[in-house]
């Protein structure tokens, strides 16, 4: 593998990212899967960075899980977004960050078609203003959460509290990066790195000391196809994706997967579960799984961040083994409590507990 | 033989160029050959072998230098045309080097470029150690050599055909005419050379234009045993034992197929040449939505420029095997000939 | 009967995706769906580019046109510069506003879409929330989950949300907001297509005799769609019923 | 809830549809290419399958036949060699002069041996 053709790709999609004053949107996957990993972005940026980033609680889902299940029309959700991009208008924001890859490909794909079918954004405007009242300004950029961070990389590195290396070997851990398909397949220019050799989380492993895996699957969708897991009879079809993912990464011995989208993380920690289950097959070293991290919980970790705080505990891999690594220590005992500190019953059957 | 000696300059020193000049000449007329390369020959100096019938490149080397070895011939080289423009009855020529010469006519025989196979980020070319373009296999012919970069023989090679043809993601609508039949020959070459190594052409339609191509195509399956697989690739990638691992549709079984290789060869296109788009640009020729030079007629006027005393030959106009670019040239040199002596 | 191509094409969608295609089969080569589904996105591309408003309505009534995940890796290369899955969303919704969905197995489990997802939206402002991710339900997501949900007040404050707050994680999206929600959806046909569902599937479950209900999720018909599997789509079941009827016509 | 896959999740790994060339093996192929050597010929211009009898009322394609035979995918084929009536209709189109009809019976035979591991 010659990593200067690879520096060449990245080189050429490099996109602007603001550096300051962003309106959040939040996803319905990540609050509700990873509420720890939405917190750690805001207070990565808010306290360590030193960034405005703004929260409407009036926004709502994008509808995308609905679009993308097709029970709800194109029109609806343009007009939704457009909503949200009302309250960063009324509020004074241009940059919008987006903390979920399927919204982000949504709000890029809806952009887009306002560029070239212009008379839907007029359509759109009118749908807006006839039902809410609202009127908006197009945004000038818009960033997947993961971009952000990515821009900021090697400010975190210079903070960083731990790295990705193996302190007792002093060796780089090895990483899996996955990246939400609708990050940029549909739109490569508008992510870092393009469609093919995503940048985005490799340039944070990089930075942060870790080497990235690149394996044959890489590129391929973990299987989510949201009709094809929203239903019950059709989850097959999403588990045997991750496992075709898994089964080419395996011979690489991955210390991690990391994903910047919130469904990919769950549904590859999720599944590591589903097929010992079913199969008897765990995969990693030592055959006790391969922690899936979101990459706020990764930066997380750089920065010394409280794992159980940003709630790795909540995936069915637990990572204790790779905090060990890193040299983090953080108490096994202190995971499953209340805000307070009181206990509560520790679930059986976590893998690599 | 003609009477009146006239200038005439030759932009580009490949085969159409070559072919024009030595044309010219022959009639008696002074020719001033320019060639951007430090040797004349165009691609061909890297081509080993030749379709249909695998007969020495060599052969067609020698045959066109004997073309330029003419009294009446001044070559060039190391140096490029930059703009030609109309003086009066001249034509008023810049080249790169900054001198500036004037001529009674001109041919632009400046060609195509190879397709840059890194623009096809999928396929993984400079960054995946075996995928290779058809040019380099051609190397590889030539240094008598079939390896993979570790230095392995290859039991197992792909050849991917429309690399950077056919293809709207990069800009590239046309049809580069030669690769499918290129394909065919690399793939009879590399059977001849390792019996062992299995060959697989991944095609979306075998365009075998010309004379005694389908029939190599025949052969290629009675005789050599090579496989074809009707299916555009969709990526290729690297497993932990560096070998390569491809995707495509067999869509003649309508299912996905997926299948390791030693090797991909990737059958890189024809676009106009860098060299081209100057001069075109500089000079105000027009060209066509394939970015090639745009000719006065495309059926009875094909060596016409729009400027008169302006001629085009060979693979500036549309991708060309070399049959039909020495053909082109020759005709370019006939309409040059009508122009000057009807002038 | 009304053109079906023409109906396609008012949806901007099928225009964005729909180029010609020369059936080169590199969205299929990658394709998540075409390998665990009887499933070849360029073949589906071949038949509507037919125009053929039989081809198209079959299409519409089949199995089909209901495989794909919507990962959208087909856009990425096609060199024509179409998007499969742009037209496979142009068909599903125009097979949902004409009701032939509940013809096929895997069509009629929008009806479990909209039930659930479709009425999150309106009901939390959400697609999908903690408390709707029942582990019983959802015993794939595992003990950690169960464990979450389970406490989830307690989980969630942890992490710094708060079940029912005003802000943060999961917070409780407030009614005005939900009732602009649910105008934009009236507006912009949103409603309708909830309709045209509930209407198409309760015919569908009277023809079938499965108890239906105008609310919920714990009735016959529900659990139907969620879990019916025929066993046959991977096989080549499709395709010979569609050469057949080709070979007739 | 329990789906007909009888486990507690109500789904499992789906069988894979892909032609994993490197999974599969070219036994039954070489045997036909040997006995029929024209077999090799054929560049699935689908001229047997426009003329077939059989394949009018049955869903038999004598190129994707052929397809399979060469791509090692042997399940999808033993259904296939069974629908051929050989009539032998399909020798007078084949512009490449393949002896279709023989490399059907010589497919069915090469599979009836593979079943008693004599390929």
């Amino acid at each position: 593998m010659k990593l200067e053709g690879k520096k060449r790709v990245w080189a050429e999609y490099q996109k602007e990212i603001p550096d300051d004053h962003f309106f959040y949107v939040r996803s319905c996957i990540r609050q509700t899967f990873f509420a720890g990993s939405e917190q750690t972005f805001l207070k990565i940026m808010r306290d360590d960075l030193g960034k405005d980033v703004y929260e409407d609680p009036r926004h709502t889902t994008c509808t995308g899980i609905g679009y993308h299940g097709d029970v709800v029309p194109f029109e609806t959700i343009q007009t939704v977004v457009a909503r949200h991009f009302a309250l960063a208008t009324e509020a004074g924001y241009k940059n919008i960050a987006i903390s979920c890859v399927t919204s982000f490909g949504i709000y890029t794909e809806i952009l887009e078609t306002w560029k070239h079918f212009p008379e839907t954004l007029e359509k759109t405007r009118e749908n807006l203003f006839r039902a809410t009242g609202r009127v908006f300004d197009l945004p000038v950029s818009i960033s997947h959460a993961s971009d952000i961070i990515y821009k900021f990389r090697d400010e975190i590195a210079r903070k960083a509290k731990y790295n990705l290396v193996d302190v007792s070997s002093g060796k780089p851990l090895k990483a899996v990066e996955h990246i939400g398909c609708h990050y940029a397949k549909m739109f490569p220019k508008h992510g870092i790195g393009g469609a093919e050799f995503p940048h985005v989380l490799v340039g944070m492993i990089e930075s942060w000391g870790g080497d990235v895996i690149d394996y044959p699957e890489r590129r391929h969708c973990c299987g989510f196809g949201f009709r094809q897991y929203l239903v019950q009879a059709n989850r097959g079809y999403s588990l045997s994706a991750s496992r075709k993912k898994f089964e080419s990464l395996e011979p690489y011995r991955p210390d991690f997967i990391v994903a910047n989208c919130p469904g990919c993380a769950m549904f590859m920690d999720r599944w590591q579960y589903t097929l010992k289950e079913l199969d008897g097959i765990t995969y990693g070293s030592n055959e006790t799984g391969i922690p899936t991290l979101t990459y706020e919980e990764m930066a997380g970790l750089i920065l010394g961040y409280d794992p159980w705080e940003m709630g790795m505990q909540y995936h069915n891999v637990q990572s204790l083994g790779l905090l060990k690594k890193m040299g983090i220590k953080a108490d096994p005992a202190k995971r499953f409590l209340t805000k307070d500190g009181s206990r509560l019953p520790e679930p059986a059957n976590l893998l690599n507990s | 033989m003609s009477t009146v000696t006239k200038h005439v300059l030759v932009a580009g020193g490949g085969v159409a160029g070559m072919e024009a000049a030595g044309a010219l000449a022959e009639l008696g007329h002074r020719v001033t050959l320019i060639e951007k390369d430090q040797k004349p020959g165009g691609h061909l100096k890297q081509w080993h072998a030749l379709f249909p019938d695998r007969r020495p490149a060599d052969e067609v080397r020698k045959y066109l230098s004997r073309r330029i070895d003419n009294r009446n011939i001044k070559l060039f080289t190391g140096v490029s045309v930059e703009k030609v423009k109309k003086q009066g009855h001249d034509l008023h020529i810049e080249l790169s080097d900054g001198s500036a010469l004037t001529a009674d006519a001109a041919i632009i025989a400046t060609g195509f470029d190879l397709f840059d196979a890194r623009r096809k980020e999928e396929y993984g070319y400079g960054i995946y150690d075996n995928v290779i373009t058809s040019a380099e296999l051609e190397d590889m012919f030539n240094a008598g050599r079939i390896t993979t970069a570790d230095g392995r023989k290859p039991s197992r090679i792909g050849l991917v055909h429309c690399v950077g043809s056919r293809d709207e993601k990069v800009n590239n609508n046309h049809c580069s005419k030669v690769c499918c039949v290129t394909a065919v020959k690399q793939a009879v070459e590399i059977r001849q050379k390792l019996p062992s190594c299995e060959v697989f052409c991944f095609y979306m339609d075998m365009r075998m234009y010309g004379p005694y191509y389908e029939e190599l195509y025949r052969e290629s399956q009675e005789v050599h045993n090579v496989n074809y697989i009707r299916g555009k690739v969709s990526e290729a990638s690297a497993n932990i034992n560096n070998r390569l691992v491809i995707k495509v549709e067999d869509t003649l079984a309508g299912r996905p197929l997926r299948m390791e290789l030693d090797m991909l060869v990737l059958m890189v296109g024809m676009e106009m040449s860098q060299a081209g788009t100057r001069l075109a640009e500089a000079s105000a020729l027009g060209m066509g939505i394939n970015r090639f030079l745009e000719t006065g007629d495309h059926h009875y006027g094909n060596n016409l420029g729009h400027v008169k005393g302006l001629f085009y030959a060979g693979t500036c106009t549309a991708p060309m095997n070399i049959t039909d670019t020495i053909s082109h040239a020759r005709a370019a040199v006939t309409e040059t000939v009508r122009y000057l002596t009807t002038r | 009967m009304e053109d079906l191509y023409t109906r396609l094409m008012q949806d901007v969608r099928f225009e964005e995706g729909l180029n010609a295609c020369m059936n080169c089969g590199i969205c299929t080569g990658i394709c998540p769906a075409a390998e665990y589904y009887h499933y070849d996105p360029r073949n589906v591309v071949d038949l509507v580019q037919t125009r053929n408003n039989d081809i198209i309505k079959e299409l519409l009534r089949g199995e089909t046109i209901w495989y794909c995940g919507q990962c959208m890796s087909c856009k990425t290369r096609c060199p024509r510069g179409n998007t499969p899955g742009l037209v496979i969303m142009a068909l599903r919704k125009l097979s949902q506003e004409l009701g032939y969905f509940t013809e096929s197995e895997k069509g009629r489990q929008q009806f479990a879409i909209k039930r659930v997802i479709g009425e999150n939206i309106l009901r939390d402002g959400y697609c999908i929330a903690s408390y709707h991710v029942d582990p019983k339900a959802h015993p794939e997501q595992g003990p950690a989950w169960e464990h979450y949900y389970t406490y989830l007040e307690d989980s969630l404050a942890r992490l710094g949300g708060e079940l029912n707050g005003t802000e943060g994680p999961t917070r409780r999206i407030s009614s005005d907001v939900l009732e602009e929600l649910k105008s934009i959806f009236k507006v912009t046909g949103g409603q309708d297509l909830y309709e045209a569902i509930e209407v198409a599937s309760e015919k569908k479950a009277e023809e079938m005799g499965l108890e239906f209900r105008k609310e919920g999720t714990d009735f016959e018909y529900f659990r139907h769609v969620v879990t019916a599997d025929n066993g046959n789509h991977q096989t080549e079941e499709e395709d010979v019923r569609r050469e057949i009827y080709e070979a007739r016509r | 809830m329990k789906g007909s896959t009888g486990n507690r999740f109500g789904f499992t790994v789906n069988r894979s549809r892909l032609i994993d060339y490197d999974a599969s093996d070219r036994l039954v192929r070489d045997y036909v290419t040997l006995r029929e050597p024209s077999f090799r010929l054929c560049f699935a211009c689908g001229g047997c399958t426009a003329t077939c009898t059989a394949g009018q009322h049955a869903p038999f394609n004598l190129r994707r036949m052929n397809t399979f035979i060469r791509r090692g995918e042997i399940e999808p084929l033993r259904e296939e060699v069974t629908r051929c009536m050989l009539c032998g209709k399909c020798l007078l189109v084949c512009p490449r002069g393949v002896n279709t009809r023989n490399v059907v019976s010589v497919a069915a035979e090469a599979i009836k041996k593979l079943d008693r591991n004599e390929l």
